[in-house]
């Protein structure tokens, strides 16, 4: 059977891809941010994954608003990245597992969750920059699933529907009856706002708080509404949203292998941790 | 307490909800579109007539004409989307914070290094 | 505060917009599947809805399967029929009502409905038909709100969840606060089976008794899975999963208005029902 | 009981599932763009191209030349997106249905006829 070794949340900023096509990783800048992630590397070395299972939120690249998807879930085996707008050098496909993904998808429409199912699907930076951050050499030893949560257009998935949609996922992974290692990464956050008058708007105090929470206390943030969400963390920040799936595929007690936070990238609070079932 | 303050409870911040999405479904498929460089291009070419193929109204073009990230939002822009328009001027998320927030890029720079403590 | 003022589920075969367009509703074959709708026409102008909200199953027009839905809603200001193929002649447009569809999704995510919101879509047969069918004249005295079922592509949402989104609705539609009069459609079915050594296959006796169950015991069909359902009922037959949503957003306790059965149209058992709540 | 009759447990019926997509998207891909007519005329014309820029299987390939709607189905066809195949012929349900039976026509619908019981 397949046995979920950890989660790695990290935030998914685009400046970071731009900062990876330059070089940059040591401009001082940069620096506080990239020194997260050689420890990440050493981790990923030693649990040595089979497939990720990635969830992110599409930034206006697969969907758009004539079909938004509350979740999605690819099914595809192979994944491109693609042009967002703004030239960001592109990174290297993926190889899917779309045995694998139709696995997720029957279990986990079983248990009540209404997925679209996505058989060619794009994904963003969301997803290309946290695996570029784990494997900079873009040869990606894994496979992957992409699982993609709206939280761009209100009315969003509540904490609890998310973290529940973690624990729906881990007992499907678990059910898998390869024998294989899987990680589960959630990407985004951590406090930021891009847009308003309240535009740069941070907040270290909640960020500290949900990571801490994020140990010790997974359901904490299940007990905000999407608007307070916004008002402590930022209209994008709300993207933490993705760490609660991902954090709920893991039992209640972990073990913090390692941890990261940093302000500002570009407008972001920047967070990253890895975690292990204990 | 208004319809709308109820709506939108967050002081400097507009939650792109199914209202904001109705006002704004022409600009965003407008900006979504720019995700293919030959769009882009287009725009740049010919951006009225490119607005008018999207049946941008008229607070949608103007604030296009504008480039001003604030009547965007307000005629129903989302940031992801608005972020491709952005693009096509190179301007980057710290421009568009300053520009959002009447603040020149250093001191909107010197507001994020503050919120370190 | 709204109102649900009753319930219409009927088939939707494509081959009726084929007959409606050769002025056929008095041929022998046509006849006793038309003769059904006159006192649905007599029921409408008596209940006269201002809103139709109708689940029905694309068939592949709007949705592909790069990005299928489990449960999709419309909110757009108006709808259009599209070519499917087989050049049936396009039916009228069809005025939308976004802001009550807005309400209703803030309502059915805030339930754990997973919806993928639409605010552009066409609308395919299973739409325009029973339209069509309701309103010979196609001048839509209503405004409408399309929700579409994955009835496609297995895994299929079960008829537990499918009857669960319909309670979900109606509490969504009790809630809009204008004071309006709604009817639910459901569409699709009866029993029929399009594909493989078994296409033709209708069974009469399922159909009885379902029809039976949508008036008296409304969570009869939620015992079967999808599976048994295809069993009982042919692969296109699930299609009576939009029935279960529709009968879901009436209280237990339903009359039967009226109701017609006939076989076969095209290889379809075709049914139909007006419910009102009691 | 093999994988497959787990999976597939009702008689002379493939239930459209994840294996079933995956095996046929591309076909079905095809079947989904008849949607346009201009594409069903551009199928008509060169049948092999249109196939090829699909990137039909050998499978796929042969039950498109086939017109067979049995070999369709086992090579990931869905109903569905197959019925926009088989309006470009002008072929109706019943065709469709007696093709698949081994019936003609008429015996097919007698069948359906019979059903009434
Ligand atoms: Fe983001
Ligand atoms: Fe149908």
């Amino acid at each position: 059977m397949a046995k979920i070794v950890g989660a790695i949340t990290t935030s998914h900023v685009p400046a970071i891809g731009g900062a990876i096509a330059k070089g940059l990783q040591q401009d001082p800048y940069w620096k506080p941010f990239f020194d997260g992630f050689p420890h990440v590397r050493e981790w990923l070395a030693k649990v040595k994954p089979d497939v990720v299972v990635l969830v992110y939120n599409d930034h206006g690249l697969n969907f758009f608003l004539d079909k938004m998807p509350t979740f999605a879930i690819g099914a595809a085996d192979a994944y491109s990245n693609a042009d967002e707008g703004w030239g960001i050098p592109q990174i290297a496909p993926f190889k899917g597992d779309s045995e694998l993904s139709w696995h997720l998808i029957e279990h986990l429409v079983k248990e009540d969750f209404d997925l679209v199912t996505c058989q060619e699907m794009t994904v963003d930076h969301a997803f290309t920059l946290p695996m570029a951050l784990c494997w900079p050499d873009q040869k990606w030893p894994v496979r992957v699933v992409p699982v993609v949560v709206n939280t761009v257009q209100a009315p969003l998935p509540s904490a609890a529907r998310c973290y529940k949609l973690g624990q729906a996922l881990a007992r499907a992974i678990q059910a898998w009856p390869k024998d294989e290692r899987v990680v589960v990464m959630g990407t985004g956050g951590l406090s930021h706002q891009l847009d308003g008058e309240r535009a740069g708007f941070i907040n270290k105090d909640f960020d500290e708080k949900f990571m801490a929470s994020m140990v010790d206390d997974p359901a904490w943030a299940t007990k905000y509404s999407t608007t307070e969400l916004v008002e402590l963390s930022g209209t994008q920040g709300v993207e933490l949203l993705n760490w609660m799936v991902a954090r709920g595929t893991l039992p209640e007690k972990v073990r913090k292998e390692h941890s990261n936070y940093h302000i500002p990238i570009s407008n972001t609070a920047t967070g990253l941790m890895v975690l292990e079932p204990v | 307490m208004s319809a709308t303050s109820a709506r939108q409870p967050v002081p400097g911040t507009t939650i792109f909800d199914g209202e904001q999405a109705r006002k704004g479904y022409a600009l965003n498929k407008m900006c979504y579109s720019f995700n293919d460089a030959a769009n882009r291009k287009a725009f740049v070419a010919d951006e009225d007539g490119y607005c008018a193929k999207y049946g941008l109204n008229a607070q949608q073009r103007e604030a296009i004409k504008n480039r001003n990230v604030l009547q965007l939002i307000e005629a129903g822009g989302n940031a992801y989307y608005l972020a491709k328009f952005a693009g096509i001027f190179g301007l980057d998320m710290q421009d568009i914070g300053a520009q959002q927030t009447g603040l020149t890029k250093e001191q909107f720079k010197a507001k994020l290094l503050a919120a370190r403590g």
